[in-house]
């Protein structure tokens, strides 16, 4: 299990690979993994840039815990949880879940839950510019 | 009594205060430590709350040595 | 969109980092993708290896419109699904689908429904070689 | 009237066929393909079939040239 929050561009695909890498081979029969990528619009306006602040000791401790909640209720062989914060380029990934288990469901229904509880509770607040202002964003749950 | 209070995003700009020690009696809830952080600055309707990294409610009891952080809703991933 | 037939091991993060080069940076802002990989037990033996027929026209035709499907029913901007056929060694990489679309709930909602019509519906048929027998596998929907 | 016809997997092992080209005429139904390809052996009960490579039934009708296949249920992914 991984949650590992990053202050420059990472990599997902390779991410993805270095955690697999590390698992029992044949043991896991299902991975679910879902991606997060800075757009390049937003709100009918294009975004040049964008500033994800966060809380980074609570973002720790909630993202361990989610975690783990998700352990206690799948059957789950390895989780990851990666995400930036800082200054973001579009295209830059943002977040990266994954969850691993023995069987299929259980991994989609893991990933799933882990990237809408971060999406909605996790301590992050995005800021972005655009053509002709600096805004914080006020919700991005259906992003 | 003593507390660390943080504000993050744009309540951090709205309140011009980011990270504060705050000495003071007689503080009982999340609420309490809010206004007299701000000196007693409205609190926007979604101001979310923590105590010690967790989520937390603004009627929350608050104690000695507390970490207390006000935000607005979260919109990472 | 891609759907591509493999008869050798695949490296499904590989797959994943090349069709992402491919995209546009900026328009996507999620990709959901499922990896299915080879387990080496199945209803309580354990599983040497595996031999995967198919029915490779149909199973391409099969493929090509369950693709065309999603594209009409979610905003994509691209779907790739590989899958092995031939001999397979418990850890290889069996099934990779992904989704990529301007939004999250589209890019589950489009990987989730392509693997769930390809396991009931495309002509892949297992044959696993455990430590006492050969079989065929009668179902394997749940894993 | 010609048919391209196909068994797999256990299906295969179960008739003796893999892939034939059937000469028949009076020939309606995939029903009939079956019974003529495979001298009348029983069909498993969950056999599935296609014509020109799309999911069929077994009361769909036949043309000439159609490539009918036979097999069980499907285990990929």
């Amino acid at each position: 299990m991984a949650v590992r929050l990053s202050g420059v561009v990472f990599d997902p695909w390779q991410e993805l690979s270095q955690q697999a890498a590390n698992l029992p081979k044949g043991k896991h029969g299902a991975c679910a993994s879902f991606v997060g990528t800075m757009r390049d619009f937003n709100l009918g306006d294009t975004v040049q840039s964008m500033t994800l602040e966060h809380y980074p000791e609570m973002t720790q401790h909630f993202l361990d815990n989610t975690v783990a909640a998700a352990c206690t209720r799948w059957d789950l062989i390895d989780c990851l949880i990666v995400h930036r914060y800082g200054d973001i380029r579009p295209g830059d990934a943002i977040v990266l879940i994954a969850a691993w288990s023995p069987h299929r469901a259980e991994a989609f229904d893991a990933c799933h839950f882990l990237i809408e509880e971060l999406k909605a509770r996790a301590p992050f607040w995005k800021k972005e510019t655009t053509d002709h202002s600096t805004r914080w964003v006020h919700d991005s749950t259906a992003d | 009594m003593q507390f660390n209070v943080k504000f993050f995003a744009s309540l951090a700009e709205r309140t011009g205060l980011t990270d504060i020690t705050l000495d003071a009696h007689q503080l009982t809830t999340v609420a309490d430590v809010w206004d007299r952080a701000t000196d007693h600055q409205s609190r926007p309707a979604n101001t979310l709350c923590s105590i010690n990294l967790v989520h937390a409610r603004f009627e929350d009891h608050v104690h000695d040595g507390d970490e207390i952080a006000f935000f607005p809703p979260v919109t990472g991933g």
